[in-house]
C-alpha cells in the first residue's frame, strides 16, 4: 500500500460541456475502514453522452461505478471524500435504492441476476421503479434483443454465462432510466453479440436520450461508441480526453487496443518477458 | 456481632417460577422480618437470594460460591434436581440445605434405607412427594369403595420425565398396586403451558380413574383445562406444588375437584396463633397488608423459620456452622417454629431419619362461578375455596425412608 | 491414434432444455483445444460433463481409454483432470496461498489426525514440500504480491488468474479452461495466452479452452470445435473453422475485417514434451 | 495494495518453514507464551470465584472451538452441540463409574467416543445444506436430550449423574486451583491441535468445502466425507469439553445440555468471530463474562434507589435477561463479524499509525 | 385396535396443526424476504396474546374490536422492531443476524415476564359456543376460526409472493440485498413489511391459543415447535408451512397413539416428529415444497 498522503491532484478540466449529468469530484474510497482504493478520482459524465472508463484489472473501475450507485455500503466501502454530484445535487451517503429512483442505474459486474426467478421475473423487477403500464411492451422489446432469453422459460440461474448477461443488460433497459453505469457489458458474450450489445448501448443512448457510464475491458469496442473515455490506473484518472484523441494515443494503443491502428497484435509468437509501463 | 451469611436459591424467572415467587417471597420476607426484630441472637442475618431460573448449572455454579471463601452457614435451596446434584458436595462442605424438593432421596441421612444415596446434610418441611402420593392414594382407595363403583379403580401418574415429577413415580405405583389400584402406563407432558389435549384424550381413553399430576401448576393448568375440554372424567391428585389459589383462577372451574396436599394446617388468613406474626412477615413486602399470600407463601415463611432456630441454636452453641446448625434440626420434637404457631406442622428431625412428618392433609379445590375478580376477593367470598377432605396419618415404614 | 480425451454421443438434456445434442470429439495428448460457440451454445455443459459436474443424459466420455461417465466429480483430479470455470468459483475467504494449495488436495497425504499433530508426524514436511511446488506456481504467474491477500478482495482479472493457478496445482494432464480472458483488457489477456501457450508447451498439458475472443482463439489453439444450440456445427484447424459459412452465420457475425487477419495460418503442431 | 498483509514491512521471510509458524510475528508468538506462562499464576493470585469463571472459560472454550470447527470452518450450522457436550459428560461419568477407567483417560476417550456419535448424527449433513441442516441437528438435540433422559443403564435417567473428581495415577486432584492447571492443559492442546488441522490439509478442505463447496469438488475434495467429518470433530471437542465439565462439577445433569446451552455456544463463536480460533476463546470469554458482571449488577442494583423507583423486587432477574439480551443486540449490531475481527482492525490501525487509510 | 381414539387424535392433531401452519407461515414470511430464521417468532405469538389478553380484560374490550386493534399493533410493532434492531443489520451475516433474534427473543421473553408476571392468566370467554362437536371430539370455536384465518392467509400470500411487484421485491432482497438494492428495491421498506406482516400473523395464532390455553410464557414454546413444521413445507413455501404445520400436528398424535396405545416408551408426543423429519429430509432434502438450490458452475 502507497502512502496516502500525497497530495491531491487537482480535477482535471474536461472538455468544456453545459452542466455535465454525472460528476465526481475527487473522491476517495476505502474498503472495509483500511484499504484505500480510490485515490482523488474526478470524472464527469455530459448528460447524453457515452463516457467510456478503461484501465487494468484492480484499477478500480468497478469501486468508482459501486461508489457512484450507492452500493459501495453493502460491501463494507465507503466515500471518505469528495463528493459526487448528479443532476446538480449530492448523491453520496444516497441509499442506493433511491438513487435508483433518481434515474441512475448500475449493470453489475459478475451478471449478478436473481437466480432462482425467471427470466420474466427478473425483467420484471428491472422495471421496479416504474409506475407505467408499458411495462409489458419493454419486456418484448428485450426479447426481440436477446431472443434466446425468451426460448428459456426455467430460472434463471440455469441459464448460460452469456444468456445471464443479455438478461442483465436487458434488466437495465427495463428500468428506463436516465443514467446506466456498465460494469463490463461484453464480457462473455459472443462475438456476434458484443457487436449487437455496442449497437444497442448507441441505440438507447441516441433514441432514448440515457447517458451513458461504460466500464469496459474491449477498449476498441468501447471508445468506438463513445464520445469520452478516462483511464484508470490505481485508483486514478491517469489520462482523459476524447475518444479519438485516446485512440490515437500511443500507451493506449499499446496497451488496451493491442497494437498501433487497425492492425491486430498477434496473441502469436508470445515473448516469455513483458514490458510494463504504467502512468504511475 | 458477626453477621449471619445465609444463601437462597430461588426461581423467579425459571419454568417453575409460578410457585417458585410466592415461596421466595415468603422465605425473603420471614428474613426481612427476622433482621428487622433484632436478628438472629442480636446477629444481622445477610441472605443471598439468587434467582438461578430452576437451571441445574446455575445452581451448582452459585453453590460453588457458596462453598468458597465467604462460606454461608446453612442453604434454602430449591428444586429437585439441582437438590439432588448438590447433596454430595453439601455433605462434603458439611453445610445443611433446607430445600422446596421434597424428594423422598433427600430425607434418608444415612443411606440405611437403601433406596437413596446418603444425604446427611438435607432437610426439608413437610411430607415428602412420595409420602403425599401414598397418603392421596390410600384415601383414593377409600373414596373409591364409598362411591361403590365396581372393579378396580384405574390409576395413572402424568408429568414430565424429570426428576421433580419423577420422584414419587415408583413409591407411587408401589403403593396404588399395593392398594388394589390398576396401574396404567404413565403419561408424559412437559413442564410448561402448552396443549395436552392429545395426552387428554388418551386419558379418557384409558378409563383411567385417579390421575396424578406431578409438575407444578402451570402446565397442569394446560392439562385441566384440556381434559375438561375433551370431557375426561377422573380425579385428578395433584402434588404440593400441582395446586394452589393461582392455579385454581387460572384453570378456573376446570380445576374444581382436584384434591391436592397441603404443607401447613391452614392456609392464608386461616385462624392460628400464629397467623398474626405471618401478616406481620407478609408486610415485608406489602406495606398495606392487604395482599393474599397463596399456599407457598406460608409454606415458604415455614421453612424459613425452622432454618432460623436451627442456625439460632447453632449459633448458641459453638457457633453458626454448618455442622452445628444440622445439629440445631435435631433439637426438638414435634417442632413448630416459634411465630408458626398452628400454622407450621409440628416436624421431627433425627440423625437416622429426615423425614420431618409423615402427616398428609388432603384438600379439595373448590371454584365457583367466574374466577376474574382479584385473588384476594374470590377467596373472601368463597368463589375459591379449599376443603379439607381428610388428614392421613402414614406409619414411619424404615422401607419407606429415603423412596 | 488414441484420443486423450474421447466425448462419444454425448446429449445432456434439462427437462425441456437440450443443452447438447450428441455431440463427438476427440482430444489429442499435448493438444491445445479450443470451444467456441454462440452462449447458450452448450461449451460449458461440455466441459461440466468432463469435469463430472454434469452426468449426460446419453453417451460416454473416455478419459485415456477408460469410461469416466458417471465417475464422481471428486475422483477426476487423481486421474489428472483440472479446470477453471466461468463464473469465477474461488474459495473467497481463503488466501490466494491457501486456494491454490487445496488444489494439492488429492497429492497430499496427511489427514486430520497427523495434520492436527503437525510437527510430530510429517505433516509439516508434506506441507512445505508442497508449498515449495505452489510456489513455482506462483512465480510463474506472477502472484507474488498477492500470495497471502484474501482471495474475495482480488480485482476480476486477478482472480482469474488465481482460478488457473489452482487449477494447475492439480498437476493435471488435462486441463479445462472456461473463458479464461473474459473480463481482461488486451495487455492482461497477452499475458493470459502466454500463460497458456507455457501451460502447453512448457508443461505439457493437454489444454481445452473455451473462449469467445477470436484473436486468441485463432493464434493459439490447435485445433477448434464450434457448438451452436447443442450441436458440434464444426471441427478442425482455425482457419479452415472460420472460413465455415455457417459459423459466420451463427457466431461471428458478417466478416470482420479486424478479426480475420489474411495470413492467419493455424499454430505448427508440436508435439509437447 | 490488494495483498495488504499485516507483517511488518522488513520482516521477510526466509523459507516456507518460517512462513507457516503458527504466530505471523515473532512478537505475537513472545506475547501469547507470556500470557500463557502469567495464566499459569492465577490460581495463586486471583479469587475462587474468578478462578472458577477461568475454568469456565477454559471448558466451555474447547467446545466451542469444536463448534466453530463445523460452523466457522465449514460453513454449517449446527443447534444441537450442547447435546454432544453433554455426551462427552455422560460418557466420561459412566465410563469412570462404571469400568472404573481412570478420569486421565476417561477425557480423551469421552471425546473419541463423542466424536463417533457425532458422525452418527452427522450424516444428514451429506444430503442436507444450509437451514435444513440446522433444523436438522436441532432434531438431533432434542433426540440425544430425550435419550439422556430415557437410557437409565448411560445417565441413570433423569435424576443427575455423580461423576468422580479427576485423578492422575492414583492422586486425586481436589479444589478448583489444580483442576484448573488440567483445563489450561487441555485448552493449550486443544487449541494447538485445532490452529495445526486448519493450516494442514484436510482442514483447508474443510474452509474449501464452505467457501465453494462446486469447486472444492472438483479440486477432488469428497464432500460427504468432509462435512460428515466436520461433525464427527465438532464432537470430538465438545465431548472432551463436556468431560472436563462433568469432573469439574461431579455432577452430570441433563438440564445442562438443552437448546439454550446450544445457542450460547453459537454466541460464543458468532461474537467471538466465525472462523477464528482466538476469537473462539474471546467469544467464551464474553459469554461466560456478561451473564455474570449482569449478576453482580443486579446484586449492586438491589434495593438501590433505582430498584426501588422501578420497583422491581424480584424481578430484576428479568432486568439481568433483558441487559444480556441488549448486550449482545448491541454487540452485534456495532461488531456483526465479531471481536476477532475488531482485534484486526485495531492491529491494522496501529500497524498504519498514523496513516489510517 | 382402539379406532375411536385414533379418529380423534387425528382430528386433535388436524386442529393443533393448522395452527402450527399459521406460527410456520408468519416463519417463512421473514424468511423468505430476509433469509432470516427467526427465533423470536413465539415471542411475538407471545406479545400478540397478552396485548390482547390486556385489552379484553383490563379495559374491557369486546373481542371484536380488541383483535383488531392487536393486529394493528402487531404491524407496527413489527416496523418497529425491524428499525430499531434489525435495520442496522441489514448486509451483515446472516448468522448474525439470526443471532440477534435470539437475543432478542431472550429480551422479549424478560420483558413479558416482568410485565404481565409469570402466572398463566385465563383469557376471557369469547365464543357464544366453545365447542363444536367434530367425529366425536370437542373442538374449541377458535381453532376453526383459526383455520380459517389461515386458510385465507395462505391464498393471500401464495398470490402475494408469485405474482405481485412487492412479493417479487420481496424474493429478491431475499436473494441478494445488493442485487434488490441495484434494482431501486428498498431493503429497509422490505424487510419491514416482512416483520410487520410476520409479527401480525403470528399474533393470530396467539390469540387463538391463548384463547384455548390462556396467556403465559409458555406459549412461546410454540416458536420452537414450527421450525420442524416450516422445514417439512420447505422453508420458503408458504403452502408447505401450513401443510408442514399440519403433518407435524397429525405426527404427534399418531406418535402419541402408538405410544399410549403399544409402546410405553412416554416422551414419544414430543420427539416423534423430530425423527420424522430428519427422516423426512433425508429423502426431500428441500422438504416437500422447497425450492432446491442452484448448483451452477
Ligand atoms: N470488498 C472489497 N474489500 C476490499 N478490497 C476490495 C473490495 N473490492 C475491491 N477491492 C479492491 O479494490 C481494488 C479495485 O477493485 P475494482 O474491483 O474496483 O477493480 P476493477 O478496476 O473493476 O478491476 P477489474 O477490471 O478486474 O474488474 C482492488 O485492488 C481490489 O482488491
Ligand atoms: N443445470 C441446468 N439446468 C437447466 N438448464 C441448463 C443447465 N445448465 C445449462 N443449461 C442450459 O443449457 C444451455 C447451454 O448452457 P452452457 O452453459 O453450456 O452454454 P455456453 O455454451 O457455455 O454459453 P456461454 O458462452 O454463454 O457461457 C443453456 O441454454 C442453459 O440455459
Ligand atoms: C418447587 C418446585 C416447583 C420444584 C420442585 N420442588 C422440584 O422438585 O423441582
Ligand atoms: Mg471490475
Ligand atoms: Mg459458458
Amino acid at each position: 500500500m502507497t502512502e496516502a498522503t500525497e497530495i491531491d491532484r487537482p480535477p482535471k478540466a474536461t472538455a468544456p460541456t453545459a452542466a455535465p449529468l454525472l460528476s465526481v469530484r475527487n473522491i476517495e474510497v476505502v474498503y472495509d475502514k483500511v484499504i484505500l482504493v480510490l485515490r482523488g478520482l474526478s470524472l464527469e459524465v455530459p448528460k447524453g453522452a457515452i463516457v467510456a472508463l478503461l484501465g487494468a484489472n484492480g484499477a478500480g473501475k468497478s469501486t468508482t461505478l459501486k461508489a457512484i450507485s450507492g452500493l459501495l455500503k453493502t460491501e463494507d466501502g465507503e466515500v471518505i471524500r469528495g463528493e459526487i454530484l448528479f443532476d446538480g445535487e449530492r448523491i453520496n451517503g444516497i441509499d442506493p435504492d433511491k438513487i435508483v429512483r433518481r434515474g441512475i442505474f448500475q449493470v453489475m459486474e459478475g451478471r449478478r441476476i436473481i437466480a432462482d426467478m425467471t427470466s420474466i421475473e427478473n425483467l420484471k423487477l428491472g422495471a421496479f421503479t416504474r409506475t407505467d403500464n408499458e411495462i409489458a411492451a419493454d419486456i418484448d422489446m428485450v426479447f426481440r434483443y436477446f431472443p434466446r432469453l425468451k426460448e428459456r422459460t426455467g430460472l434463471a440461474g440455469y441459464l448460460s454465462g452469456g444468456e445471464q448477461q443479455m438478461l442483465a443488460i436487458g434488466r437495465a433497459l427495463m428500468a428506463r432510466p436516465k443514467m446506466i453505469l456498465m460494469d463490463e457489458p461484453s464480457m462473455g458474450l459472443s462475438p456476434l453479440l458484443v457487436k449487437e450489445v455496442f449497437s444497442i448501448i448507441k441505440e438507447i443512448n441516441r433514441d432514448l436520450g440515457v447517458t451513458i457510464l461504460l466500464v469496459e475491458q474491449n477498449a476498441r469496442a468501447a471508445l468506438s461508441v463513445a464520445s469520452h473515455g478516462y483511464i484508470m490506473e490505481q485508483g486514478k484518472v491517469v489520462l482523459d480526453g476524447t475518444a479519438d484523441e485516446l485512440r490515437d494515443n500511443e500507451d493506449v494503443k499499446e496497451f488496451y487496443l493491442g497494437g498501433a491502428g487497425d492492425q491486430r497484435k498477434s496473441f502469436k509468437n508470445l515473448k516469455s518477458f513483458k514490458r510494463r509501463k504504467r502512468w504511475l | 456481632q458477626a453477621p449471619i451469611s445465609l444463601g437462597h436459591l430461588a426461581d423467579y424467572s425459571g419454568p417453575t417460577s409460578d410457585v417458585g415467587t410466592p415461596f421466595g417471597q415468603g422465605v425473603a420476607d420471614t428474613y426481612a422480618w427476622i433482621n428487622k426484630s433484632g436478628g438472629i441472637n442480636g446477629a444481622k442475618v445477610n441472605v443471598d437470594t439468587v434467582d438461578y431460573g430452576y437451571q441445574v448449572p446455575r445452581a451448582i455454579a452459585q453453590y460453588k460460591k457458596w462453598s468458597g471463601a465467604d462460606k454461608v452457614a446453612a442453604i434454602l435451596g430449591w428444586g429437585t434436581a439441582d437438590t439432588e446434584a448438590l447433596t454430595g458436595f453439601l455433605a462434603q462442605d458439611k453445610i445443611p440445605d433446607i430445600s422446596a424438593s421434597y424428594a423422598a432421596a433427600l430425607s434418608d441421612p444415612t443411606g440405611a434405607g437403601g433406596k437413596a444415596k446418603p444425604a446427611p446434610y438435607n432437610f426439608f418441611y413437610g411430607p415428602s412427594y412420595s409420602d403425599a402420593v401414598r397418603g392421596m392414594l390410600t384415601w383414593a382407595a377409600e373414596d373409591w369403595k364409598a362411591k361403590g363403583k365396581p372393579g378396580k379403580p384405574k390409576f395413572v401418574h402424568m408429568g414430565a420425565n424429570h426428576p421433580y415429577p419423577n420422584a414419587p413415580k415408583a413409591a407411587g405405583e408401589a403403593i396404588a398396586a399395593e392398594l388394589g389400584f390398576e396401574l396404567l402406563p404413565p403419561i408424559v407432558f412437559a413442564l410448561t403451558p402448552g396443549d395436552y389435549s392429545a395426552q387428554c384424550l388418551t386419558l379418557k381413553s384409558s378409563g383411567a380413574n385417579y390421575a396424578y399430576l406431578g409438575n407444578t401448576a402451570g402446565s397442569n393448568i394446560s392439562v385441566l383445562n384440556a381434559c375438561k375440554a375433551a370431557g375426561v372424567d377422573v380425579q385428578f391428585l395433584g402434588n404440593v406444588w400441582g395446586m394452589d389459589e393461582n392455579a385454581a383462577k387460572a384453570a378456573g372451574a376446570a380445576a374444581d375437584g382436584v384434591v391436592f396436599p397441603l404443607r401447613t394446617a391452614v392456609a392464608w388468613g386461616g385462624s392460628a396463633p400464629g397467623m398474626t406474626t405471618f401478616m406481620e412477615i407478609s408486610k415485608m413486602s406489602d406495606a398495606a397488608g392487604t395482599a393474599y399470600r397463596p399456599v407457598h407463601y406460608v409454606a415458604g415463611v415455614c421453612t424459613a423459620l425452622y432454618m432460623k432456630e436451627a442456625v439460632e441454636w447453632a449459633a448458641k452453641n459453638g457457633g453458626a456452622t454448618g455442622e452445628n446448625v444440622k445439629k440445631g434440626f435435631y433439637q426438638k420434637k414435634d417442632w413448630v417454629p416459634a411465630g408458626g404457631e398452628g400454622i407450621c406442622n409440628p416436624s421431627t428431625f433425627t440423625e437416622k431419619d429426615h423425614r420431618g412428618t409423615l402427616k398428609v392433609d388432603l384438600y379439595r379445590m373448590k371454584v365457583a362461578g367466574a374466577t376474574d375478580a382479584p385473588l384476594g376477593d374470590l377467596v373472601k367470598n368463597g368463589g375459591i375455596k379449599m376443603e379439607k377432605v381428610k388428614t392421613i396419618d402414614l406409619p414411619r415404614k424404615p422401607e419407606w425412608l429415603g423412596w | 491414434m488414441a484420443y486423450t480425451l474421447e466425448v462419444r454421443g454425448v446429449s445432456l438434456r434439462f427437462g425441456g432444455v437440450r443443452a447438447l445434442t450428441e455431440v463427438s470429439f476427440g482430444v489429442n495428448e499435448g493438444e491445445l483445444f479450443s470451444i467456441i460457440g454462440p452462449n447458450g451454445a452448450g461449451k460449458t455443459s461440455i466441459v461440466n460433463c468432463i469435469s463430472g459436474r454434469y452426468k449426460p443424459t446419453e453417451g460416454q466420455l473416455f478419459y485415456r481409454g477408460k469410461d469416466i461417465t458417471g465417475l464422481n466429480p471428486n475422483a477426476r483430479p487423481a486421474l489428472g483432470i483440472g479446470r477453471t470455470f466461468q463464473n469465477l468459483a474461488l474459495f473467497h475467504h481463503m488466501s490466494v496461498l491457501d486456494n491454490i494449495m487445496v488444489g494439492r488436495h488429492h497429492l497430499l497425504k496427511n489427514n486430520f489426525i497427523t495434520g492436527s499433530l503437525y510437527w510430530l508426524t510429517g505433516a509439516r514436511r508434506e506441507e512445505l514440500e508442497h508449498r515449495r511446488k505452489v510456489e513455482e506456481i506462483i512465480d510463474f504467474l506472477d502472484l507474488q504480491s498477492v500470495r497471502k491477500a484474501t482471495a474475495g478482495t482480488l480485482p476480476y482479472g486477478l482472480r482469474k488468474r488465481v482460478e488457473l493457478a489452482r487449477a494447475m496445482a492439480l498437476e493435471p494432464q488435462l486441463i479445462l479452461l472456461d473463458e479464461p480472458m473474459a473480463g481482461m483488457n488486451f495487455e492482461e489477456k497477452e499475458d493470459m495466452a502466454r500463460y497458456i501457450v507455457d501451460l502447453n508447451e512448457e508443461f505439457g498439458m493437454t489444454v481445452m479452452m473455451i473462449e469467445h475472443d477470436m484473436g486468441v482463439v485463432m493464434d493459439i489453439s490447435h485445433r477448434v470445435m464450434v457448438l451452436d444450440f447443442g450441436r458440434k456445427i464444426a471441427e478442425g484447424d482455425p482457419a479452415s473453422v472460420l472460413a465455415d459459412p455457417h459459423v459466420k452465420r451463427a457466431y461471428l457475425g458478417e466478416e470482420d475485417e479486424v478479426l480475420v487477419d489474411p495470413d492467419d495460418t493455424p499454430a505448427p503442431r508440436e508435439s509437447a514434451a | 495494495m490488494a495483498g495488504q498483509t499485516l507483517i511488518p514491512a522488513g520482516d521477510f521471510r526466509t523459507s516456507y518453514a518460517a512462513d507457516t509458524t503458527v504466530f505471523p510475528t515473532t512478537t505475537s508468538r513472545n506475547a501469547m507464551i507470556a500470557g500463557i506462562v502469567l495464566v499459569c499464576f492465577a490460581p495463586h493470585v486471583v479469587n475462587e470465584y474468578i478462578l472458577s469463571l477461568l475454568i469456565q472459560i477454559g471448558i466451555f472454550g474447547i467446545a466451542a472451538l469444536g463448534l466453530n470447527i463445523v460452523v466457522g470452518f465449514t460453513g454449517q450450522i449446527s443447534i444441537g452441540h450442547a447435546a454432544f457436550f453433554g455426551f462427552g459428560a455422560f460418557t466420561s461419568a459412566y465410563l469412570s463409574n462404571r469400568f472404573g477407567i481412570p478420569v486421565f483417560f476417561c477425557i480423551p476417550l469421552a471425546g473419541v467416543v463423542t466424536a463417533a456419535v457425532g458422525l452418527v448424527f452427522g450424516l444428514p449433513a451429506a444430503r442436507l445444506k444450509g437451514l435444513y441442516l440446522a433444523i436438522a441437528t436441532l432434531a438431533a438435540q432434542y433426540i440425544l436430550l430425550d435419550f439422556f433422559a430415557r437410557a437409565e443403564w448411560f445417565t441413570g435417567g433423569s435424576v443427575p449423574a455423580s461423576a468422580e473428581p479427576f485423578s492422575i495415577f492414583g492422586y486425586m486432584l481436589r479444589g478448583d486451583k489444580q483442576y484448573f492447571y488440567v483445563v489450561l492443559a487441555y485448552v493449550i492442546v486443544c487449541y494447538l491441535l485445532v490452529t495445526n488441522l486448519i493450516r494442514s490439509r484436510d482442514g483447508r478442505a474443510l474452509v474449501a468445502v464452505r467457501d465453494h463447496y462446486l469447486s472444492a469438488e472438483i479440486m477432488g475434495i469428497n464432500l460427504t466425507k468432509y462435512r460428515t467429518l466436520s461433525f464427527g470433530l465438532a464432537a470430538f471437542f465438545a465431548g472432551v469439553g463436556g468431560a472436563l465439565y462433568a469432573h469439574y462439577n461431579q455432577v452430570v445433569s441433563n438440564e445442562g445440555f438443552g437448546i439454550d446451552r446450544s445457542i450460547i455456544f453459537l454466541a460464543m463463536i458468532i461474537i467471538g468471530g466465525l472462523g477464528s480460533i482466538m476469537g473462539t476463546l474471546m467469544g467464551t470469554a464474553f459469554m461466560v463474562l456478561l451473564p455474570e458482571s449482569m449478576e453482580w449488577l443486579s446484586v449492586a442494583l438491589r434495593d438501590s434507589p433505582i430498584d426501588q423507583f422501578l420497583g422491581l423486587k424480584n424481578n430484576i432477574a428479568f432486568l439481568r435477561e433483558m441487559a444480556i439480551g441488549v448486550i449482545i443486540i448491541v454487540f452485534l449490531v456495532f461488531e456483526p463479524d465479531g471481536l476477532a475481527h475488531r482485534w484486526r482492525q485495531i492491529k491494522a490501525y496501529w500497524k498504519l499509525y498514523p496513516f489510517s487509510h | 385396535m382402539n379406532t375411536q381414539l385414533l379418529i380423534q387424535l387425528l382430528v386433535n392433531g388436524l386442529v393443533v396443526g393448522t395452527l402450527y401452519g399459521v406460527v410456520a407461515m408468519s416463519f417463512v414470511l421473514i424468511y423468505k424476504a430476509t433469509q432470516v430464521v427467526n427465533f423470536a417468532q413465539g415471542e411475538l405469538l407471545l406479545v400478540g396474546a397478552w396485548v390482547c389478553w390486556w385489552l379484553l380484560t383490563k379495559y374491557q374490550v369486546p373481542f371484536y374490536l380488541g383483535m383488531p386493534i392487536t393486529l394493528v399493533f402487531m404491524f407496527l410493532f413489527g416496523i418497529a422492531i425491524q428499525i430499531v434492531i434489525l435495520r442496522p443489520m441489514i448486509g451483515e451475516p446472516i448468522i448474525s443476524v439470526i443471532m440477534v433474534t435470539i437475543a432478542l427473543s431472550t429480551v422479549f421473553s424478560a420483558l413479558m415476564k416482568w410485565m404481565f408476571g409469570v402466572n398463566l392468566q385465563p383469557f376471557p370467554r369469547i365464543f357464544q359456543t366453545q365447542n363444536v362437536n367434530i367425529l366425536g371430539l370437542q373442538v374449541q370455536t377458535v381453532y376453526l376460526m383459526s383455520l380459517a384465518v389461515s386458510v385465507a392467509m395462505m391464498v393471500g400470500m401464495a398470490w402475494f409472493f408469485r405474482l405481485s411487484k412487492y412479493g417479487l421485491a420481496m424474493r429478491a432482497t431475499a436473494f441478494n440485498q445488493q442485487v434488490a438494492q441495484s434494482l431501486g428495491i428498498s431493503v429497509k421498506s422490505v424487510f419491514a413489511m416482512a416483520w410487520a406482516i410476520s409479527a401480525t400473523v403470528s399474533a393470530v395464532a396467539g390469540v387463538v391459543v391463548a384463547v384455548v390455553n390462556g396467556v403465559s410464557a409458555g406459549l412461546s414454546a410454540y416458536g420452537v415447535k414450527v421450525f420442524p413444521a416450516a422445514i417439512l413445507g420447505g422453508l420458503d413455501s408458504v403452502g408447505g408451512a401450513v401443510l408442514g404445520g399440519i403433518i407435524i400436528g397429525l405426527l404427534e398424535n399418531v406418535a402419541h397413539f402408538l405410544d399410549s396405545e403399544y409402546l410405553h416408551w412416554g416422551n414419544l408426543y414430543e420427539i416423534a416428529p423430530f425423527y420424522a423429519l430428519i427422516i423426512i429430509l433425508m429423502i426431500k432434502p428441500y422438504g416437500l415444497f422447497g425450492t432446491k438450490d442452484i448448483e451452477r458452475v
